[in-house]
Order: C-alpha cells, then structure tokens, then sequence
C-alpha cells in the first residue's frame, strides 16, 4: 500500500503556508531566507508526489517530470541562496543590522 | 520554415548572450593581468586602466547582442517556427519569441551602451557587470520561447538572479544594497509562490508542456484553478502589476540607473510575452474567467501608479510608479485578448523601450562624482545650462504621457482601438481618465526644466555613447510617431505588420 | 496502518514540527537553521518512501550538505552573539504566526476538501521497473530534458558570478 | 532480518571496537618510527607492554574518568549535541561498503554489505555531507574564538572538498556503469588486456601475441590512476586531518573546534576522526582496489577450485573467509598509507588548500571525466561491450 497522495500534498500545503508566514512574519533575514527555501521545499515534495501520480504514459513508460523538475528546483534554489547571502553580506558591510526593518532608507 | 526537432542554430541568440557572457568574464580576467590592475599600482592609472577593460568588455558584449539580434531577425524573416528541445519541445522559436528576442536585444544593447561611462562615474567599473547582463539577456531569451514549465521557471531565474546581483551592484550605496535586498526577498518569494502554483497545475494536469496543460485543464477544478492563479500572481510580480508591484519604485531608484533601465525595458517585455503565450497556449479554454482577472489587475495598476506617480520627488522613483502605470496598460491588452490586442501590445512594448531607455539616459547622463542627480530639484533651470539634453528629455516625457505627435501616443491609440473593439469599455475609460492624470507628473519636469533657475551645475559631458543612445531614442519616437503603419522609406518593413506577425502566431 | 505510512507520518510531522519551530519559537538562530535540517532530512525521508531516491539523495546533499551550511557559514561569520533573532521578536510575532498560519491552514482545507481540490487522478499502482532510481532519471535528464540542465548551469554560473561581485571583501 | 542486524553488527564492532583502537596505536607507532623515538611503551599490565598495545585501553579509561566540561555561555544542548552528529555519520558509513561477495550456502543467498542500496557512492558523499554539522556546530556552540575559527574553517575546507570529491569520481562511475558499490565490486572481480587499445590500430601481429596475455586486475584504481590520487586527497581532507588539518591546527587554534570539550565528547569526536580513516580506507579498497577481489583469482575460480576438493558448501565458505581477509588486509593497507601521508608531509597553508582544492582538484577532475567519456568511446569503437581507460 502506497501513500494516497492527498496526505501528501496537504503536508506539502501546510509546509508552504508555514514558510509564507515565516518570510512574511519573521523580521531577521536569514530567517526569511530559511522560510524561501522552505516554500521551495513544499513546492518539490508536491512536484514529486504528483509524479507518483502521472508516473507512466499511457504506452507505461516511466515518466519524471515531476522529479526532473524537483531536481531542476534543488539547484536554483542553491543559486538563489548565493545570491541572496551574498546580498546580505553587502548590506552588512554597509550597515551593521540583520533586522529588515531597518532596511528603510527606501519608503513610499 | 520547417526545421528539425534538435537544431541547434535555432538556439543561435541564445548561444551568443551565452558564449558572450563567457568571454567577458574570460576576457576581464586576462585583461586585467595584462593592464596590471593588480596589487603596486597607483589608484589613478588602475581608474584609467579599468575604464579601458571596460570599454573592451562593452564592446564585446555589444558584439555578442548584435550577433544574436542578427541572428534573430534572421530567423524571423525566415518565418522559423520549430519547438526545440532533444526529445521533448522545451523552447518554441516562431514569429514572437524572434522579435521578443530581437527586441530583449535591442534593450540590452543599448543599456550596455549606457553603462560605457556611467560606471566610471559611479566608480563601479567592474567586468562582471557586463557578464551578469548577458546572462539575465539569456535568461529572457529562454523565457520569451519557453513552452515549458521548467524552461519558463528557469528562463525566470536565469533572468532574475543576475538583475538581484546588478541591483545591489553599487556596493559602497546602503540604497543599492537595499534594492538588491527587497527585489531579492521579494522575487524569491514571488518566485516560490509561482513554482507552487506550477506543481499545482502540474498536479492537475499531469503536465507541465503548456499544450499538454491545455489538454488536461478542460474541466478546470480547484487544484488546477488554484495553480493558475498562483501563476499568474507569479508572473505578474515580474511585471509590476498591482498589487505585486511594491517592489518596484524601491528598486529603480536604489539601482544603479543603467541597470534600471535594463531591467525596466527587457524585463517587462519578457514577462508580458511570457505570460501572452502562456495565457493562449495553456488556457485556451480560460479567456473569460482570466480576462476579468487581467482587467481588475489592469485597472488597479493604471489607478495606483499614475497617482503615486504623482506625489514622488525623486524622478527614478516616479518613473517606476509609471511603469506600473505603463504595465496597466499593457494589462488592458492581455484582458482584450484578441489578436489586434497582442499586437497593439507588442507595438507598445516595441515604443515603450525607447521611452524608457531615452528618459533614464536623460538620468545617467547627469551622474557625476560618484552620484545620481535624480530628484526633481537636480533638473531645475536645465533648459539653459543643456537645451538638448532637456529637449529630449521633454519629447521622451511627452511620449511616456502618450501626447500626440508622439509614438507613446500611436501605441495607447492602437491599445485603446483594441480594447475597445474587444468590449473592454470601462478599462479604456480607466485608461484615458489615468493618463490625464499622468499629464500632470509627466509635465512636472519639463516645467521645472524650462521654467525654474538652475540651481546646481553637472559639468558632466554628454559621452559619445550616450548621445547616439539619446538620438536614436528620439528619432524611433518620431518616426513611429508619424509611420507606425507607413513605410515613406521603402524598406518593406513596417513596424505595425512587424508585430502583428509576431502576434499572429498565437493564434 | 502500514509500516510505510507510519514512516510518513512520522517524517510529516517532523517535518512541520521542525518547520514551525524554525520559524515560531525556536530562541537563536543557528536552532532556526538546524530545525530547517530536520525539515530537509524528514522531506528526503519523504521522497524514499515515494520511490524518488536520487531526489531524497540529492536533498540531503544539497540542502542539508549546502544550503544550509552555507546558511551557517554566514552565520559564523556574522559572528551573531545576541541570537540574532532579536529579544522583541519573539512573543507577539509567535501568537502571529501560530494565529495566520492556522487559520489559512484551516481555511485551505475547509477550501480544498469541500471544492474537490484533491480529486486527481489515482496512484499508479504497478511503477515501471526502477522507478526513480538513479539510472532511470539519469536518462531522462540526459535526454529529454538535456536542454533544461544546461539552462541550470547557466543559472548556477549567473548566482556564482553575482555572489561573489556582492560578497568580495575588496574588489578595486 | 537476522542476517541484516548479523552483518551490521559484524561491521560496527570490528570498526569500532577493533579497528578504531587500533588504529591510534598504529598512529603512535609509525610517528614514532619516522620520528625515530621509540613510541608508546608506557602502559603496561603487571610489567608486561605488549608493544604499547595496551594505551587504547588506558586512553579509553582516561577520557571516561574525565570531567566533562562545558564553557560557561555555551549553547549547552548544541553543544551535546555536536560530538554525536560527528560520531554518527562515521559510524553509519560503512553500512554501504561491501566486505565480501555474495554467497549461496544451501538456499540461503546473502551478501556482505549492511545495507545494499542502489545509490551506494551517493549515500557515502550524503553522509559526508552530513558530517560537516558535527565540526560546524562544535565550533560555534561553545562560545570560544578557536571553535569558532576553527569551525569557519571546517566548513570552507568540508563544503569545498565536497564538491571536487563528488566530481573526482564520477569517471568511476562512467568506467563500472553503476553507483551501486556491491555492483562494482563484481565488476572489480575481473582482469582485462593492458595492450586492448592496439587493436584500434592492427590487430596484433603473431609473433606479439604474448601482449595479449598481459593482464592487469580491472580496478579503479588501474582503469581510473587519476581519480584515485584526487579522489584519496579529496576525502583526506574531508577527514580534516594532516596536513590538511587547518581546522584542528593545534599551534594555531589549540585544537581547533573540539577546543572545549572534555571527557567522552572530545573522545567522541577523537574517535570520529578514527573511524573516519577506516570508512576512508574502505571506501577507497571498494572503489579502486577492487573491494574483497582477490586479484587474478575470480570468486568462480575460488570456488570451482576449492569445491573440486572438498565441496560446494565449504568452497563458498572458504571463498567467502579469503575475501573478508583481502578486503581488511586492503584496508590495513590503507590505513597504513594514510599513516604515512599524515606523519610525511607539513600542514597546508589556508590559500594553499583552497587553492589546490578549486585550481588542482576541481580542474583535473574535470579532465578525468572528459578523457574517461573519450577513452569510452573509444572502447565502444574496438569492442563494443568491452570496458577499457
């Protein structure tokens, strides 16, 4: 007996809405960084368990979309957390705060 | 012209922005040995020295932009039409992603020639900024042919990376680091949101080609809906459509100007040809539902950017409230949805790059010591000091406001005639009572120009390259101004047929 | 219940758990990041047990192997002796999340379950032999989707090249 | 079930308990022999020193009587929890690590490995990835300039050599075709012609046809010379031992990020490092010494061999008795080899370790990987089917 996929993507639902309200209720950086990939995170685990579903074509052959496009996530979201500290670490040489509060030079 | 499923020259503009971007990061490197930039240098002949890499790495990249525009008109006149891709169709090369790309091109093309002495100036004359903007090209060159959801994912990505970097480009600037850092957060938030709602319509549909989307979409359903709508969302916060647009003057202001600009042309043209292929080719079935959708995003983007527009003191800032205006507008387009509608939208992209281009050249070419001069107050009395550049400067403001006379004026008229010919009357009422509005900031700075003392003095020259930036800019504005349709010169090109051949294959 | 949604159940609520602790009311940052790891490695659980081993695999790798020390490498560096987190943030912003986060959680569901949303196609039950084993979608990436791991390594190139012109401690 | 828990036990506890114990004994022995001291000799049972073999023991006893510190202002819990995210990647390591080929005995099947999954190679570079937390939070959990520094470290050198060590080896998997280490073991349990590649040219002339018989065993380490030297510097320094101590280097950074620790958790992490070095040397024998492959003596010859004498049953028992043996003493090999890197060469500068890292490793694993596809197209060209460097 397999997973129903429901289960599945109602965790992944849930790890999403958990990563929105961190990037957009958490006031440090990093930790709305940590939140990006999480919402990432949810976003591959529902990728790969709608490949359970779609899984072979109508010929049954195996098909991975899905997976492929995880695999794809994975990697952007290495690249995306480089540029995204290294965002942060030129901010902080400029000013000595990881609040995103204080990023207020620029309102209105 | 019917080519093979793997052939690789229609990959060619791609390939070029690629192999470019390489060679500036190669060439910088070998460059700077040679220039010793290096350690035991004195600071003045390491300034000179860096001006030159960066004039050799300006050019390179140019080359490479020409050479992909070529190669791209190329297989536009050849009416190339295939679906790339080794075994799957991930890219579409046709009618629209040629002239979006020869378009992205021409975008980039002149943003580096705005950077040749704008970098000096802010002394952030380094040869990965050159790099960074080929490969952002790339990325909105996949993303103009993607008929995929991953290579629109990664064409999203490839193109937003490189601009969060080029934000924060001018590391001394707590303004720079502080656009990098909001158009980042922003943008990844944006762009897990957008991956969501892709695994969702993958979910739904079971897969994730748009025509194989189309396919599977036909009953609609909650988790195909919900998909869709975070995609849309997605892609509209690269448009700075409201209410995803907060981003947006933050950003153009705290950039670096040429990378505004940059972004401002190729990324808004990107995301609309984008989302155009995407809303025709996945949702055929759609139009009604998403065209109400598109025209309250239209109307809300048209309301809030002209008036906030109106109440900015800093021009940069004010230019990306209209820009916002500007993305209402095109919105107007996409909820019309006809074919005269995408070409009216098309022809507009094609006018609004030289508006915007023009008006931030204006901009960069006041920067001087190290600064921006971009509040209101730095234009005051201009028109004696500098009459040119304050001439162009008003034709580009007039256009941007859609003035008669101008081609801002020819590309709202072809959008209004559209939408009107689709139904869409109250977002063209929208649309007119807003750009009154806009009337007012628009002509703020002509008035303050012509009208007011000077009260601060850029010596700085008008360089070379901006004067040829600034001159084709309001030759374009002219000449489509009074030949949108027309062709007094016997090229057989015209500009409207251009894009309505562009716009003709979606349907 | 079998042994397999034990396991899933298991692994989901470490995943959550961690994930909310990561970002409701954990005291100091480099816990914030180590919950996220518990998160990774429960998600790579996940995937074993729905026949994506080379994704569990390279999860763990990247995320857990990377990501996420590359997130404490910036930490340390930072060298954040407060916490990081902040003394203020903690109390009301808890009460927040655990407010907005339960009633969306909440509403999706009610949402979800009434309109159908989960009504998709049933599991395949018979998988092709060696499904998401690592040969079979080696193949697959290699193949179909040749075009699309280049296009990665464009990105991948793109964040290297800008995060290093941000992150440089000198650069003229 | 039984036999599962039967090999994991068997492994755990001759790492552990033999193996790890030992192997600091070795590593007093040898500094002493290339120092030229006569080494440990002091621990001794009623007068008796055995050659020093008693000071694992004594230094067992020593860590377990010793108070066990915490800095005041440490993170308490990552601090307890670091010497055990250390310790439990080395231990779990060897679960993947074939010691012995597959075996009939009557109509039971089994083969020694703990856990034979698909993606061996990649659970070995997971678990390396995981290890990096152990170093990571030790050095920052206990609130003290060298942890931290030390662990700023650990993670620059870990994440670095992380990458070039995956890459080093991909030519090994191209050569074998699998990630699954049982799998290359098999195919390790082979020979093939060392002058294979002439037939490209002529097929041999008679007279040369002893070239024919010129046979080398089919190892990684033969078909794949290149990524064997950067595969065993990559995971060295992975283990952050000489010389590519520079997280622990003591005339720096007192020990490093294991500075505050006391008592058992500081024996942990010793330990780790211990048991590090044999999951090395095992995985290095897997990969590139053919596992449990007795050179020239394939397991069908063995056991054809043997079971003309004395029978099938005991044939796979003597077989499979030979193979543990080749395989441990290929270990002891290499243990002794990372014995003699260690005590050989001076420690690294930092720029000279990242250096080596990202301007050696990473570009000649790179080349190994293009000329491994060429040299394989090539061998497709000769004799499809036939696997040739």
């Amino acid at each position: 007996m397999s997973i129903p996929i429901e289960h599945v993507i109602s965790l992944s639902a849930l790890l999403f809405v958990i990563g929105v309200v961190g990037a957009l209720t958490r006031r440090n950086l990093i930790v709305i960084l940590m939140s990006i990939e999480l919402m990432l995170n949810a976003a591959n685990l529902a990728l790969v368990g709608f490949n359970r579903v779609w899984s072979v074509t109508a010929e049954g052959a195996a098909r991975y979309d899905g997976q492929v496009f995880a695999l794809m996530v994975i990697a952007v979201a290495a690249a995306e957390v480089a540029v995204g500290l290294g965002i942060l670490l030129s901010l902080i040489r400029n000013r000595d705060s990881l609040n995103v509060d204080d990023a207020s030079l620029l309102r209105w | 012209m019917e080519a093979e499923a793997f052939d690789v020259a229609a990959l060619a503009p791609l390939g070029f922005v690629a192999i470019g971007a390489l060679v500036t990061l190669m060439l910088e490197v070998v460059l700077s040995r040679r220039a010793f930039v290096g350690e035991g240098v004195d600071p003045e002949t390491r300034l000179v020295a860096r001006a030159r890499i960066g004039i050799v790495l300006a050019f390179a990249s140019s080359a490479a932009i020409v050479l992909a525009m070529y190669a791209a008109i190329y297989q536009f006149e050849l009416g190339f039409e295939t679906a790339f891709g080794p075994g799957r169709p991930m890219l579409q090369l046709d009618a629209l992603s040629t002239f979006a790309t020869a378009l992205i091109g021409l975008g980039a093309l002149l943003s580096v020639w705005l950077s040749i002495t704008y970098l000096p100036a802010l002394r952030i004359n380094h040869g990965e900024y050159y790099a960074l903007l080929l490969l952002s090209t790339a990325g909105m060159f996949v993303l103009v042919s993607a008929v995929d959801l991953i290579s629109l994912y990664l064409g999203l990505e490839l193109t937003s990376l490189p601009i969060y970097a080029l934000a924060g480009f001018n590391r001394r600037r707590l303004r720079s680091n502080e656009a990098a850092l909001k158009y980042f957060l922003m943008g990844a938030v944006a762009s897990a949101v957008l991956l969501y709602g892709m695994a969702l319509l993958y979910g739904a549909t079971g897969h994730t080609d748009f025509t194989g989307i189309s396919q599977g979409f036909a009953g609609g359903g909650g988790l195909a809906l919900s998909g869709l709508a975070l995609v849309i969302a997605g892609l509209a916060f690269k448009v700075s459509v409201v209410p995803f647009h907060q981003w947006t003057p933050d950003v153009y202001e705290g950039a670096p100007t040429s990378v505004t600009a940059f972004m401002a042309v190729t990324v808004k043209t990107a995301g609309f040809v984008v989302l155009m292929r995407f809303l025709v080719l996945a949702l055929p079935e759609m139009g009604e539902k998403v065209s109400v959708l598109l025209g309250v995003l239209a109307g809300l983007s048209m309301l809030i950017g002209n008036l906030m527009a109106v109440v900015q003191d800093n021009v940069k800032r004010m230019l990306a409230y209209s820009a916002v205006a500007h993305a209402g507008y095109l919105m107007v387009g996409f909820a019309a949805g006809t074919p005269e509608a995408w070409t009216a939208v098309l022809f507009y992209l094609f006018v609004y790059l030289f508006m915007t281009v023009g008006v931030f050249c204006v901009v960069i070419a006041l920067a001087q010591g190290g600064r921006e001069w971009d509040s209101i107050e730095d234009f005051a009395g201009l028109a004696s000091q500098r009459p040119a550049l304050a001439a162009v400067m008003t034709l580009f403001l007039l256009s941007l406001a859609g003035i008669p006379g101008t081609a801002g004026f020819m590309a709202k008229f072809y959008l209004v005639v559209a939408a009107v010919d689709a139904g869409q009357i109250a977002l063209v009422l929208i649309l007119v009572g807003t750009s009154m509005v806009s009337f007012f900031y628009y002509l703020r700075l002509p008035v303050v120009m012509y009208m007011q003392k000077r009260r601060q003095d850029p010596d700085a020259e008008t360089s070379s390259s901006e004067i040829v930036v600034l001159a084709l800019c309001a030759a374009a504005i002219l000449y489509f101004a009074f030949f949108a349709q027309a062709d007094p010169f016997g090229t057989g090109v015209r500009a409207l047929d251009v894009a309505g051949r562009a716009a003709d294959f979606l349907h | 219940m079998s042994f397999e949604m034990f396991l899933f159940y298991a692994f989901a609520f470490l995943a959550v758990f961690s994930a909310v602790a990561m970002i409701g009311f954990v005291r100091h940052i480099v816990a914030a990041a180590m919950s996220l790891v518990v998160t990774m490695v429960s998600l790579a659980g996940i995937y074993v047990l729905m026949h994506a081993e080379l994704i569990a695999a390279i999860q763990i790798l990247v995320y857990a192997g990377a990501i996420v020390v590359l997130f404490l490498f910036v930490i340390m560096l930072l060298d954040l002796r407060d916490g990081g987190l902040g003394p203020a943030a903690r109390g009301q912003n808890l009460v927040k999340a655990v407010g907005v986060g339960g009633t969306v959680t909440i509403g999706t569901l009610v949402v979800a379950s009434v309109s159908g949303v989960f009504s998709v196609n049933p599991l395949v039950e018979s998988l092709p032999e060696g499904f998401g084993e690592h040969r079979a979608l080696g193949i697959a990436l290699f193949t179909d989707y040749a075009l699309a791991v280049e296009l990665v390594g464009l990105v991948l190139l793109a964040s290297i090249v800008g995060a290093v012109i941000l992150a440089k401690r000198k650069i003229d | 079930m039984i036999l599962v828990v039967a090999k994991t036990l068997f492994i755990l506890i001759v790492v552990t308990l033999l193996f790890a114990p030992l192997i600091t004994w070795v590593e007093r022995k040898q500094s002493a022999i290339m120092q030229d001291r006569i080494g440990a000799n002091r621990a001794d049972l009623a007068g008796m020193t055995f050659l020093g073999l008693l000071h694992p023991a004594a230094d067992v006893i020593k860590l377990l009587s010793k108070e066990d510190l915490v800095p005041a202002g440490a993170n308490r819990f990552l601090h307890a929890l670091a010497p055990i995210l250390s310790a439990v990647p080395a231990l779990i390591a060897f679960a993947v690590i074939p010691y012995g080929a597959t075996y009939r005995f009557g109509d039971t099947t089994f083969t020694l490995v703990a856990a034979d999954i698909d993606w061996g190679v990649l659970y070995l570079l997971v678990i390396g990835s995981l290890a990096t937390y152990g170093s990571v939070l030790a050095g920052w959990a206990s609130r003290s300039n060298w942890s931290m520094l030390g662990a700023i470290r650990a993670t620059a050198q870990m994440i670095s050599y992380e990458v070039t060590m995956g890459l080093s080896i991909v030519g090994i998997f191209m050569v074998f075709g699998s990630l699954k280490l049982t799998d290359m073991a098999v195919a390790q349990d082979t020979t093939f012609r060392v002058f294979g590649f002439l037939d490209l040219f002529a097929s041999l002339p008679a007279g040369a046809g002893w070239l024919n018989a010129i046979r080398l065993p089919n190892w990684g380490i033969f078909l794949q010379p290149l990524a064997f030297l950067l595969f065993l510097t990559c995971i060295m320094a992975e283990n952050k031992r000489p010389p590519f101590d520079l997280p622990e280097a003591d005339s720096e950074l007192v020990a490093g990020y294991f500075t505050e620790y006391s008592g058992m958790r500081f024996g942990l992490f010793y330990m780790a490092e211990f048991i590090e070095v044999v999951v090395i040397a095992g995985a290095v024998a897997a990969l590139f010494l053919g596992g449990w492959a007795v050179p020239y003596l394939s397991q069908e010859t063995i056991t054809a061999g043997v079971a003309s004498l004395f029978g099938e049953g005991f044939a796979n028992l003597v077989c499979m008795l030979i193979h543990v043996g080749c395989f441990f003493s290929k270990v002891v090999f290499l243990v002794w080899l990372q014995m003699l890197i260690r005590w050989s060469f001076p420690r690294f500068r930092y720029d000279q370790l990242m250096d080596l890292c990202w301007k050696v490793i990473l570009p000649l694993s790179l080349l190994n990987i293009f000329l491994t596809a060429a040299g394989m197209l090539l061998a497709q060209q000769i004799a499809p089917g036939a696997a040739a460097s």
